[in-house]
């Protein structure tokens, strides 16, 4: 008995030897840990796996200039929510239950943002949506939500104002995949175009969804080329549009093509194939390979010489882009404390230098200035800005 | 009338594959009274096995047989491939618990499903691929002002006299005839002497072997290959061999190419949102009235 | 005293001690793991009332339900629409959703509940596929398209009680399942549920033993139908949001599984064939691509070696006593 | 065995009762011009049976005469292609077999159809379905009068087991009972709705010598119930032995009818059906 007492007595001690000890440990300079929720499976891992690499070479260099705070290091915590609404309630809680993460960077869908945010909401945690460009998403009167990335009807607009003029184009098909992004980009095109069709400029000739997932396209596009379209715009995904684009020179149609930020990337002329990939255009937020500034020619170093490559899709950098307006917040306000941070990214921030030019925010928590551009993809292969 | 002409043979190619993929459900249920949810990913595997082949091999493959004889010897290779996978999978799969009744082996099916596709994803990776350009020529032919990809053409003449083929053996063949007796009556079958193991072997290598083909096929018409295309299809197809009747050969292949006529037809004079809706619809209605599909005999229970 | 007997003979299932200490497991747990793990039992929680949803249907009555589903999404749906757009309390949308996913299932099972086996599969998943693309075009812009409809209240009681955090829902969750199962265990030990039983051994025998076979077939879609949408409501009203992505055919396929993995007609089986689904990938995440492989193998392998589910249901193994007047009698 | 069952009064109707059915018609049962077709085949063709109270009737023929058949119409599993079935003077034109059974006329199958996956009690609970009304939210809650009649149920459930001698055997699923057994559960279950008219279709098929004579007492101490029998069977021992009245079937025609004597020696029917029997005996 007296024994088993005494073990008690020794055990007692040394935990709590070790626990104060941690307490020490911990205090020299804790950690600023910062969550990363995004799909790590799933079918968009890919743009997942991107972001995990974007947002460590991103804390790799801050933490490389001497971290923030006074010398913390920021630790990145990344939960996987698979593209799905509910595997994303369970990663936002899955951070929200790790007391030390001060804000998240979250998240890439934006259907997964929708439940996330207003969970990060109720906890009063600072989230940053990287990916999630639906409209109404900053429209809700959230508190903590913010997003790096542009909303569809900023492309939107940038197609009806200035690709539609661009081409002359008389006749407007627009064809979506009923996905949340994909069918946002397209309703709010629709929305900004709506007075130039009211006045009799152009005509909107085409307006339907096709289904994600299968292969065949040409029965809509048979449709599709009845109506006889000047301009051809395909606001869903890259899989799709490759399809589309090449099924759609088979069967005859010759209008101008014009996709989503969503359509056109490198697995895009892999599936067109070159000769109907090229020339095909895209209205696109800004890809890093064609930023010059010194804080995006570091993050591209720094991510090539760890990748040999360079993130393929702009919403990875965006991340990033997230990482380092909470970074700079955290330092410039000295705190980590959520109500303090919101209030800085919300009134504080102005131009502040990030990897994709200036960042600030507005009222509601949507990013001031995103440079949507029109790409075009060259004869070899290549994507280069339309017109320079 | 062009058009809807032009559209027909749109139709009818996508439902070419439906029933290509139909005819392997409808030939295991048939015999096995099994639902082979693993039907749909084989033949995913198959246009991958396609692909890597043509990747590899397309330049020797070319040099050999030349461009048409390539495409048909990855596809020979891809069909022999799949027909080896699928009697893998009725061995590890399904016949340890064929004794136990049926609801056991969908499980098991559907693991294999789940196996199959997320096996893809680990191999050849998440992002779709793209079959190599060299080996699809897309030459448009101008019949009557109609526009038709020369492909489009060889995948139905391919289609067809596949399972023209088919047919001729359940039909017509001593084998054939055991295949149906099978189908009516395994015990009674094995009773007459018919060699039950070589049945089961046979369907299970011949019904994957025609999905492993349309998935060439699938990939070298439409390039983009993707590892949860086996869903897609698989669910169309199973569709098409409960839409003709299940277990009935004909009725697999006209299932087939309804299903593609019916989606014509909704997403052309519906909305192309809405042709899933309307298919399905087609599908309960005509189930509703003739409760064993269109071609499925009507059998008095026995009591 | 005879009627005691009987009673005795149906409560001792409930006397098990290890339900007892599973029961108080599961309410001191929120106080132990941290919040993650409670929405990870939270949603188990959800699946776990899918799954005897579900069983009604798969496991009493042996109907191949491939688009189960499509009665939560009419649940979620009507709970979501109901309650954004006119402001109605959560605590009455949840016989609502439950009514409603009811009614949807009865009128489209009525014309179609004659057919068999995998025809009667087909049928399911068309339909559970009708309803989510249906969703999914936003018919008269009632339901927001692949945006889903966002803003839902939290479940509450006026504002006194308002159920707002993990832990609330958790109990919130167990208690429904709680009560789910008190009542199906109530219903199995019934004529309703030997004659559900009856229909999945012989339906020919089952209607000349004086079962109107179509009529409880038709009931089984009905209960178990609600009871989904109750699921859709209370799934709802967690995440405050519904979209029509949760709501595919994948998603019927796992729920037909937690029933098979579990055993047939077996509740507690149904719970731990619950687990299984949800509570596995959870606990493979970090194996990231190899996870679901993994999962799919284990299915197969699962039913190789125990085909008939983990805990199927034990018939007769509550020995029944004589209740007539020369009870030591064997063989009267 | 059903001697000692004494209380009986609430499975058997009383004299009056009795009295006032038989005034109405002493034919429990009738067909009168039953046609059924399957596709070309005429399966049954204008096909009259009459069924007496309270006797024993059997209906024999040839193997494909039709006798099943018209079991299988008269228990509304088949429609009929014409004429009519009168059970009690009342026409059971269109209605269905759980319809049908609630009138009173319970039968069993050819091929033993038991609920192989629940237990002998609970098949025999099964039984009683049709004389019972308790709905589903009454058995979710387990109100008293629910709780009341499920323990009539079972009540009634013993005793019919005890009847069919297989009350040791309750707990035991019924896929595992020796075969002859299943036999037993199977009329157990019939029995178990009380029918006035119960239809078995060849109770003794599968059975051994002692387990055919057996059923034979069985079957003539349920005449005390006063039930009324109506059976297929091959087994002429059981048919001569038991049987009031036989009917010969072939070709979906009746070709005899009468008493066991008359028909064994109706020449047609030698012809029919005995005929071949006969040879195959020498």
């Amino acid at each position: 008995m007296k024994r088993i007492k005494f073990l008690l007595f020794v055990s007692v001690l040394v935990l709590a030897l070790g626990v104060s000890s941690l307490g020490v440990m911990a205090a020299d300079k804790p950690p600023v840990v910062i969550g990363l929720q995004g799909p790590i499976t799933g079918a968009a891992a890919v743009e997942g796996e991107m972001a995990k690499r974007s947002v460590e070479i991103a804390a790799q260099m801050i933490n490389e200039k001497g971290g923030i705070l006074g010398g913390r290091m920021i630790e990145i915590r990344v939960a996987d929510d698979a593209c799905q609404p509910k595997a994303g309630a369970l990663a936002a809680m899955k951070l929200l239950s790790q007391k030390d993460v001060v804000a998240s960077i979250a998240t890439y869908g934006s259907s997964v943002t929708q439940p996330a945010s207003d969970i990060y909401e109720k906890f009063k945690k600072v989230n940053i949506a990287y990916g999630a460009t639906v409209t109404g998403l900053t429209e809700r009167g959230l508190k903590y939500f913010f997003r790096t990335c542009g909303r569809t009807d900023t492309q939107g607009a940038f197609f009806a104002n200035e690709v539609v003029p661009l081409f002359n184009a008389k006749r407007v098909a627009i064809m979506h995949d009923n996905q949340t992004f994909s069918l946002g980009l397209a309703e709010d095109t629709v929305k900004v175009l709506q007075p130039k069709i009211d006045a009799g400029e152009v005509e909107l000739v085409y307006f339907d969804a096709i289904t994600p997932g299968e292969s065949d396209y040409t029965v809509p596009l048979t449709k599709l080329r009845e109506t006889n379209p000047d301009i051809f715009y395909f606001t869903g995904y890259f899989p799709e549009a490759g399809l589309i684009v090449r099924q759609a020179r088979d069967i005859g149609i010759t209008a101008v093509f014009v996709g989503g930020d969503a359509a056109i990337n490198e697995d895009f002329i892999k599936i067109a194939g070159l000769e109907y990939a090229a020339g095909c255009y895209q209205t696109q937020e800004a890809l890093i390979e064609y930023f010059t500034n010194p804080e995006a020619v570091a993050f591209k170093e720094a991510y090539m010489a760890k990748y040999n490559t360079l993130p393929s899709s702009p919403w990875s950098v965006y991340a990033a882009d997230a990482l380092c307006v909470l970074a700079e917040a955290i330092d410039k306000s000295g705190s980590t404390d959520s109500d303090v941070i919101a209030d800085y990214l919300r009134n504080k921030m102005e131009n502040f230098p990030s990897i994709t030019g200036p960042i600030g925010f507005d009222e509601i928590g949507d990013r001031v200035g995103t440079g949507i551009n029109l790409y075009v993809v060259n004869a070899d292969g290549s994507f280069g800005i339309y017109g320079k | 009338m062009k058009i809807i002409l032009e559209q027909l043979l749109n139709g009818l190619t996508i439902g070419s594959f439906y029933a290509l993929i139909a005819l392997g459900y409808s030939m295991v249920y048939g015999v096995m009274k099994l639902i082979n949810f693993a039907h749909g990913d084989l033949f995913a595997l198959g246009s991958y096995l396609g692909y890597t082949l043509l990747v590899f091999g397309s330049t020797y493959a070319t040099v050999t047989f030349g461009i048409w004889g390539g495409m048909i010897a990855a596809m020979l290779i891809a069909a022999i491939g799949i027909g080896i996978a699928g009697t893998l999978i009725e061995r590890i799969a399904y016949r340890p618990i064929y004794s136990v009744g049926r609801l056991p082996a969908v499980v098991s099916a559907l693991g294999a499903s789940i196996v199959i596709q997320n096996g893809i994803m680990v191999v050849w990776g998440p992002r779709p691929q793209a079959y190599p350009a060299n080996v699809v020529p897309s030459t448009v032919l101008n019949v009557a002002g109609m526009r038709i990809t020369l492909m489009q053409v060889i995948i139905l003449l391919i289609s067809f006299m596949l399972m023209g083929l088919l047919y001729y053996i359940i039909q017509k063949t001593t084998f054939g005839a055991a295949i149906r007796a099978c189908a009516l009556d395994r015990d009674t079958a094995a009773l007459m002497g018919i060699n039950i193991e070589t049945i089961i072997f046979f369907i299970f290598a011949l019904g994957p072997a025609l999905g492993g083909m349309s998935g060439v096929m699938v990939g070298m018409y439409y390039r983009k290959i993707s590892f949860i295309m086996g869903w897609n299809y698989g669910l169309k197809a199973f569709t098409a061999t409960i839409l003709g009747g299940i277990g009935n050969i004909p009725g697999a292949m006209l299932g087939g190419l309804l299903l593609g006529v019916l989606e014509m037809l909704g997403s052309t004079y519906l909305s192309t949102a809405y042709k899933d809706v309307f298919v399905f619809l087609v599908l309960i209605l005509v189930l509703i009235f003739r409760p064993r599909g269109l071609l499925g005999e009507k059998v008095a229970e026995k009591v | 005293m005879k009627l005691n007997k009987s009673i005795k003979e149906k409560d001792s299932i409930f006397k098990n001690w290890l339900i007892i200490i599973a029961v108080i497991l599961f309410i001191i747990l929120p106080f132990i793991i941290n919040t993650y793990w409670v929405d990870v039992l939270f949603f188990f929680g959800v699946y776990a009332l899918l799954g005897l949803s579900l069983n009604i249907v798969l496991g009493e009555v042996g109907l191949f339900d491939l688009g189960h589903m499509g009665f939560m999404a009419i649940g979620a749906y009507a709970t979501a629409i109901l309650n954004t757009t006119f402001g109605i309390p959560i605590i009455i949308l949840l016989p609502i959703s439950a009514l409603a996913a009811g009614a949807f299932a009865w009128l489209v099972c009525s014309p179609i509940i004659h057919l068999r086996g995998d025809y009667l599969c087909i049928v399911t998943i068309g339909m559970g596929e009708i309803v989510r693309l249906t969703l999914n075009n936003n018919p008269f812009g009632i339901t927001g398209g692949p945006n889903g409809v966002f803003g839902i209240d939290f479940p509450s009681l006026g504002s006194i009680f308002v159920i707002d955090n993990s832990t609330k829902f958790y109990y919130y969750i167990w208690l429904i399942v709680g009560l789910t199962i008190f009542g199906l265990v109530n219903l199995q030990r019934s004529r309703i549920g030997r004659a559900w039983n009856c229909i999945r051994e012989d339906e020919v025998a089952a209607e000349s033993t004086g079962i109107d076979v179509r009529s409880y077939k038709l009931l089984a879609f009905v209960l178990g139908a609600g009871l989904a949408g109750v699921a859709g409501n209370i799934y709802a009203t967690k995440l405050m949001m519904v979209s029509p992505e949760s709501f595919n055919f994948m998603e019927s396929c796992m729920l037909f599984c937690i029933v098979l993995i579990g055993g047939m007609g077996s509740i507690p089986g149904v719970l731990i064939g619950a687990a299984a689904i949800s509570l596995f990938p959870e606990f493979f995440r970090t194996f990231a691509q190899y996870r679901m492989l993994i999962f799919g193998a284990a299915m197969i392998v699962m039913m190789i070696f125990r085909p008939g589910g983990i805990w199927p249901r034990k018939r007769g193994a509550v020995k029944f006593e004589s209740l007539l007047m020369k009870a030591g009698e064997e063989n009267g | 065995m059903a001697k000692e069952n004494n209380n009986m009064e609430t499975m058997i109707r009383t004299k009056q009762e009795n009295e006032e059915i038989n005034k109405i018609n002493k034919v429990v049962l009738q067909t009168d011009k039953l046609t059924k077709k399957f596709g070309g085949l005429i399966a049954v063709n204008n096909f009259d049976l009459k069924v007496s109270q309270g006797q024993i009737s059997s209906l024999i023929g040839p193997n494909g005469a039709g006798k099943t058949t018209v079991f299988n119409v008269v228990t509304g599993i088949y429609k009929a292609d014409g004429g009519k079935v009168l059970f009690k003077g009342e026409d059971l034109a269109g209605k269905k077999p759980h319809q049908i059974i609630k009138k009173g006329i319970a039968r069993t199958f050819q091929n033993i159809r038991l609920f192989s996956n629940m237990t002998c009690l609970e098949n025999v609970m099964a039984g009683q379905h049709c004389r019972s009304e308790e709905g589903t939210w009454t058995s979710v809650l387990q109100t008293p009068g629910q709780r009341k009649e499920e323990l009539e149920i079972k009540r009634n459930a013993e005793k019919r087991l005890k009847q069919v001698g297989l009350w040791k055997w309750r707990d035991e699923l019924a896929k595992n009972i020796a075969y002859g057994n299943q036999r037993m559960l199977e009329i157990g279950r019939a029995l178990a709705s009380n029918p006035d008219l119960l239809i078995l279709d060849e109770p003794s098929s599968g059975l051994n010598d002692k387990e055919s004579e057996d059923l034979i007492i069985f079957l003539k101490s349920l005449l005390k119930e006063n039930l009324t029998i109506l059976l297929i069977e091959h087994d002429m021992n059981v048919v001569m032995g038991i049987s009031h009245w036989v009917t010969v079937m072939d070709e979906g025609k009746k070709i005899a009818e009468g008493s066991p004597e008359d028909v064994y020696s109706n020449p047609q029917v030698i012809e029919a059906y005995l005929g071949k029997d006969e040879e195959e005996e020498e």
